[in-house]
């Protein structure tokens, strides 16, 4: 194996381009190092992309903010403009492993690990989130739902990295939260998982919405439908039992060793519901 | 001459007996005998077996004196954490 | 496989080490450098044993590679004591009775020193959330936790 | 050695005191060596290659290829350790599960292992040995497996305890049966009977330090062994036997280790690493990883319980019985025995009846975990007895005092108990304030009693007092949770010196006697008495150089708070002598001046708890989260009362645990599917509440000081308690253990759809 530290995007881009055998990306490395522990990955070249210029950095933009993709997620919880705008990607980011391993991990490796019970996905499709990609044909943007193919896939094309994710600026009167279900209170992957976004109008009433649920499908799954139960709503008790409803009917979920179909199908419901009632009091306050 | 009493898959194996008269001073003496009187038992004896006397579980003493009008009790040699 | 040459500063003492690319910061520390304060005690950031600060962030030095040091500030359980003056967090744990077969205790001390600087008075859920990456299965953590607060008690004194 | 009366008045100068432990500075720095941070030069590294399959049978082992590489010295299979052990089943068992002969019997068995001049190397090695097998059907379940449709594991095995014999062989390996009295007549008299079936999942001590050694075996017979273990005499023995070596000329030296609770009870790599060493003529350094210890140590059993108890309408038990199956993995144990002797020993029966199935199936060898196999049975009937306290309408803390055993009582597993705690324990926790303590929506308070029996064993001690007057104590029992502390305090207490004058080690195999490991809760117990027997030794000592010094007889020379004095007023002007003074001229009046001791610590006291704990169930996830839990236990004397705390909150937080999270999962191809800490649950530190503990001191009359063992006691209760609390919160009985969220939420759904 090879060790390269790459100081460009463009040497990064061209390590990976002309790269014989297994190449991988390495940030904050606690996917990929487990991996490597595991023998389920055996790379011939690690490419390191903390030394590249910006990509540690959140910088806020016109339109939003760019979070570069060697950003920790610890960064990111101490970031109090992110925070502020966009609490509950923060706390979806924030709640990745261990404090160890919030020093290490960052949301685009969460994206590309392709996990479905990724936890800052939901919360990042949820807020409309798109990943802006670095490849040897130039940059392209895409929204975040369209990175995770299935479990482990992306749709990554050799040599592409994803440099930064975008975030919209919030109009006012938003709020976003999500909520995941796990057996400990930490240290565990989300058994099922709900983010939740939304923005209202001065009379409290549900303007614009977006509801995602993980570990309840191959990939994150974007519920529109939940989206229009809450739209044009107070999200009062009646409208988040309806939502709740929606979004157990659109889990496709398995039974594995973290949980069975049937109580992430109910779970998934009640995480939803939760959620919305957290955002729709959030985007209150602002 | 003391009595001694017999966990229930000793009993068992010793033919359905609950309470054995045995003539032994102590526990040396009374594992021989046993062996003796009651072949079946050997297995269990050389696995392991426990003696209580007066409700005190002995695993090793094999010099332990059995007295006359003491509680006898045969366990099984146990395993700990 | 080619080796990596790696400068870097360890508890304040600048070392240099040729590692394996793909070996691990905890294999360097123990295997190549002799620091066996940090433990494996899983191998894929689960348990906290092998925490050790990098550049002010606590890590699990299993989930960094060894080349990934280059340049930086790593400090492990062995530089907590000054000379033979204990840190009071270690202090506390004898006094506290903290551990019992002692393997997590390392870790643990690290993770509550990156604890205390960024939080010097923390509450018990505090405490208990930001040592949640750092298993014990002797104590069941309550002197572990009583030992924290009172090392920040005495540290706040300082 | 029988308890001393004159304690309970005496007021005790160390004992009961919580020093600092004289291990504790090196443990707090990072100084203190385990398994793994130990090296020789030359050393290879040991890796073991284990079956993928549940069931197969072993046709070939093609090691050509991997012999090839460069770097590899050694590759050993079943036939580099051929079986030595002349009809011991016991020892037969932990060879096949060291190295898998004919069949590879569980996920992670091991097959072969190499030696090889580093990791990478040795792992690239592993992937070049061939293993053909014949994949052989397999069976997981406890209950399943002893269908008579199930796989067999083993065509030898004819279940032991039926007559007549069987004449099919079956995973069955054992029948066992215990009580007294009538149970049929008894449950005709009963006005309420409780009966019901309850499982518990496998779970792993998950000791944070995986099984680590380093072994060096020379050509001339000798060999070396650094290893983590709760016995390094135990393992002496075992290796030595597994390989043919005097046991004289295996030197074991235990490491510190990094936490046992009964899963370091017997070898599992150990001889292999030997044997690697042994064909490659260099030290050899052999480390578990991870998944390897959940694969391939020793967890605890699956169990399968049926409980009927019945009472009358005043409360009285008029009878008990249950039928208990335990999994053993493919070995023989004594596991469900342990569970049947345990179930119902907390109480005054007149009718009890329990049976216990050993149960064989594709799972790693059962190993002990602290009191093995009584905390599954103590959560059937607790849960029983609970449900039945409600039925008959009485509080269940009355219902189990109006019912706990008492001196005189037969107990449930035969013998009539002596002092003991059961019912101290009971009255403490009825007016502890936990139990008054106000509760709130969805949230449920349980409590649930345990016993453990507790050993002794042989033991051997050695004080050795320097010229200074400072004194080394080397213990043979492994340090598992500050025992040298204890013991300190203990040598101390009889030699009447400070406690910082004693400094104890855990003394290597070729240094003492032959120690027994530390299990049974026995380590504080039995070395304890050996020291207090050593250091009563090393006193006759003393006091006869004293009297040679002073030229008068050794009778009128008395020990006291450390110092010999002559009595009598004839020796009015004699001034006493401290130990250091003895001690600086001990080379003028006899030479070193030292206490031995080897005896067999019979008599350990039997133990027991009663725990309390309030728990929040969220009722549309099934989520749990502990409130509070109060632990009181009888620790007969507690010596080190800090240490007796960590083990009761230790034990209390091991049992929430595997109450509520822990279990092994195996998927349909009978391979285990969370070998990790992610997905294996122990508890975390957000997890838990603080653990309240109350000490109860019930001295055993069969130590001088009272001492009873304190170290496994406190993991029987919590299950059942904890079981007890979720029932009473989420208004629905559990009978599964562990208790997950999705569990939880499926019982409560069942129970609104009626």
């Amino acid at each position: 194996m090879r060790y390269e530290r790459p100081s460009s995007m463009e040497e990064a881009v061209g390590l990976l381009t002309g790269a014989t055998g297994t190449a991988a990306v390495l940030a904050g490395g606690s996917d990929l190092l487990v991996k490597m522990k595991g023998g389920f990955i055996e790379p011939d070249l690690v490419v390191d992309i903390k030394s590249i210029d910006g990509l540690r950095e959140i910088r806020e933009t016109s339109d939003g903010f760019s979070i570069g993709s060697a950003v920790s997620c610890a960064i990111l919880g101490e970031s109090a403009v992110l925070r502020k705008a966009w609490p509950g990607v923060v706390e979806a980011a924030n709640l990745i492993g261990s404090k160890q391993v919030q020093g290490r991990c960052t949301i685009v490796g969460n994206i590309c690990n392709a996990s479905p019970a990724a936890d800052s996905v939901p919360a990042l499709v949820a807020a409309g989130a798109k990943a802006s990609i670095v490849g040897p044909g130039g940059k392209r943007t895409i929204p975040v739902e369209e990175v995770a193919t299935a479990p482990g896939k992306t749709s990554l094309t050799n040599g592409e990295i994803i440099d930064a994710i975008l975030l919209d600026k919030r109009p006012p009167h938003s709020g976003d939260a999500y909520l995941r279900f796990i057996p400990r209170t930490e240290m565990d992957i989300a058994v099922v998982s709900a983010g939740v976004s939304l923005t209202i109008d001065e009379e409290g009433v549900v303007k614009s919405a977006r509801v995602a649920l993980g570990a309840a499908a191959p990939t994150v799954l974007l519920v529109e439908e939940a989206a229009r139960i809450l739209i044009g709503s107070k999200a009062d008790a009646a409208t988040l039992e309806k939502l709740a409803e929606a979004c157990s009917a659109a889990c496709r979920p398995i039974d594995d060793k973290r949980g069975t179909v049937a109580f992430r199908t109910k779970v998934a419901g009640v995480l939803a519901k939760r959620a919305a009632a957290t955002a729709y009091a959030r985007a209150g306050e602002k | 001459m003391v009595e001694v009493t017999l966990w229930g898959s000793l009993g068992a194996a010793a033919g359905g007996l609950n309470k054995i008269d045995i003539e032994a001073k102590d526990i040396r003496e009374l594992f021989r005998k046993l062996a003796e009187q009651y072949p079946s038992l050997e297995p269990y004896i050389d696995r392991g077996i426990a003696v209580s006397i007066d409700g005190v579980i002995y695993r090793d003493t094999w010099a332990k004196e059995l007295p006359e009008d003491a509680e006898i009790f045969l366990l099984p040699r146990l395993a700990g954490g | 496989m080619a080796g990596v040459a790696v400068t870097t500063t360890i508890n304040g003492d600048e070392v240099e080490f040729l590692c394996q690319p793909d070996e691990t910061l905890l294999d360097v520390l123990r295997d190549r450098l002799g620091l066996t304060g940090a433990k494996e005690g899983c191998g894929t950031g689960d348990c906290g044993a092998c925490s050790v600060i990098l550049d002010d962030r606590l890590v699990c030095s299993c989930l960094v590679l060894g080349a990934e040091a280059q340049g930086r500030q790593v400090e492990t359980v062995e530089g907590m004591a000054r000379g033979d003056k204990l840190h009071p967090l270690q202090q506390k744990f004898l006094e506290h009775a903290a551990l019992q077969c002692g393997i997590c205790t390392p870790g643990f001390l690290i993770a509550a020193k990156d604890l205390l600087a960024k939080n010097p008075d923390p509450t018990e859920e505090e405490i208990r959330f930001g040592l949640a990456g750092n298993l014990c299965r002797c104590t069941g953590y309550d002197k572990i936790v009583r030992a924290v607060q009172d090392a920040a008690t005495v540290m706040k004194g300082a | 050695m029988g308890f001393d009366p004159r304690h309970l008045e005496r007021n005790f100068k160390s004992v009961g005191t919580s020093p600092i432990r004289p291990d504790g500075v090196d443990k707090v720095t990072g100084r203190a060596r385990y398994g793994a941070d130990f090296n020789m030069a030359g050393q290879l590294v040991g890796r073991v290659l284990r079956s993928p399959h549940a069931h197969a049978r072993i046709i070939k082992i093609d090691t050509s290829k991997a012999e090839k590489l460069a770097g590899v010295k050694a590759i050993v299979t079943a036939a580099d350790l051929p079986d030595l052990t002349d009809g011991n089943s016991e020892m037969y068992a932990i060879l096949d599960n060291c190295m898998a002969r004919e069949k590879a019997l569980y996920d992670g068995h091991a097959v072969a292992a190499v030696a090889a001049v580093d990791a990478h190397t040795a792992k690239r090695a592993l992937k070049l040995i061939e293993v053909t097998y014949e994949v052989l059907p397999h069976v997981t379940d406890v209950d399943e497996a002893m269908k008579s449709t199930a796989p067999v594991l083993h065509d030898t095995v004819f279940t032991e305890g039926v007559e007549p014999k069987p004449d099919a062989p079956s995973n069955v390996a054992k029948r066992t049966q215990y009580g007294h009295g009538d149970v049929e007549a008894g449950f005709s008299q009963a006005d309420f009977v409780v009966e019901r079936s309850f499982k518990t999942e496998q779970t792993h001590q998950g000791y944070i330090e995986p099984h680590a050694c380093v072994a060096n075996t020379s050509p001339d017979g000798t060999a070396e062994l650094w290893v983590c273990t709760q016995g390094h005499f135990v393992y002496r023995q075992h290796c030595a036997e597994l390989l043919g070596l005097d046991v004289s000329k295996l030197r074991v030296t235990s490491s510190e280790i990094g936490g046992g609770f009964g899963g370091k009870t017997h070898v599992w790599t150990e001889p292999v690493a030997l044997a690697l060493s042994r064909k490659a003529g260099r030290p050899v350094k052999l480390v578990m990883t991870r998944d390897e210890v959940f694969r391939a140590s020793g967890p605890t059993s699956a169990t399968s319980i049926d409980v009927k108890i019945g009472a009358r309408k005043d409360g009285t038990i008029t009878a008990a019985s249950a039928s208990l199956r335990y999994s053993c993995g493919p070995y023989y144990g004594m596991w469900a025995e342990l569970g049947a002797m345990t179930a119902f020993a907390c109480y005054n029966l007149e009718n009890v009846k329990t049976v216990g199935y050993e149960v064989l199936v594709n799972r790693p060898k059962t190993a002990a975990y602290r009191a093995p196999s009584a905390p599954m049975a103590a959560f059937a009937v607790e849960s029983a007895i609970d449900e039945l306290a409600k039925n008959v309408g009485i509080d269940p803390v009355e219902f189990r005092i109006k019912n706990a055993a008492r001196e005189g009582t037969r107990s449930s597993y035969g013998p009539v108990y002596g002092p003991i705690g059961i019912g101290p324990t009971l009255e403490a926790v009825k007016n502890h304030p936990h139990m008054k303590a106000p509760l709130g929506k969805n949230q449920g308070r349980g409590m649930a009693c345990g016993f453990w029996f507790n050993f002794g064993g042989q033991t051997c001690t050695d004080i050795n007092i320097g010229m200074d007057g400072s004194v080394s104590l080397a213990v043979g029992t492994v340090d598992v949770g500050g025992s040298r502390a204890s013991l300190s305090l203990v040598a101390a207490e009889e030699l009447g010196i400070a406690y910082e004058q004693v400094k104890a080690v855990v003394a290597d195999t070729s240094s003492l006697g032959y120690n027994d490991m530390t299990d049974g809760s026995r380590g504080t117990f039995s070395s304890s008495m050996a020291t207090i027997s050593a250091a009563r030794n090393a006193i006759q000592t003393l006091r006869e150089r004293a009297a040679q010094t002073w030229d008068i007889p050794v009778e009128d020379v008395v020990w006291e708070k450390g110092h010999a004095i002559a009595k009598g007023e004839k020796y009015g002007n004699l001034a006493s002598l401290s130990l250091k003074d003895i001690a600086a001229k001990s080379g003028n009046t006899g030479g070193p001046i030292a206490g031995h001791s080897e005896l067999v610590a019979d008599g350990a006291g039997v133990s027991f708890a009663t725990h309390i704990c309030d728990i929040e169930v969220d009722p549309e996830t099934g989520a749990t989260r502990v409130l509070r839990y109060t632990v009181v236990q009888d620790a007969g004397k507690a010596v080190h009362p800090a240490y007796v705390e960590g083990q009761y909150q230790g034990g209390a937080a091991q049992g929430i645990g595997w109450a509520l999270n822990e279990e092994y999962i195996y998927g349909s191809d009978g391979r285990l599917q969370n070998p990790g800490f992610l997905d294996y649950r122990i508890p975390v530190c957000s997890d838990l509440p603080m653990i309240d503990t109350q000490i109860l001191e019930i001295p055993n009359p069969n130590h001088p000081y009272g001492v009873r063992g304190v170290g496994e006691t406190s993991i029987v209760p919590p299950l059942a308690a904890i079981a007890n609390a979720v029932s009473n919160a989420a208004g629905v009985r559990m009978t599964h253990i562990p208790m997950s969220p999705p569990r939880i939420l499926a019982a409560i759904e069942a129970e609104q759809a009626g």
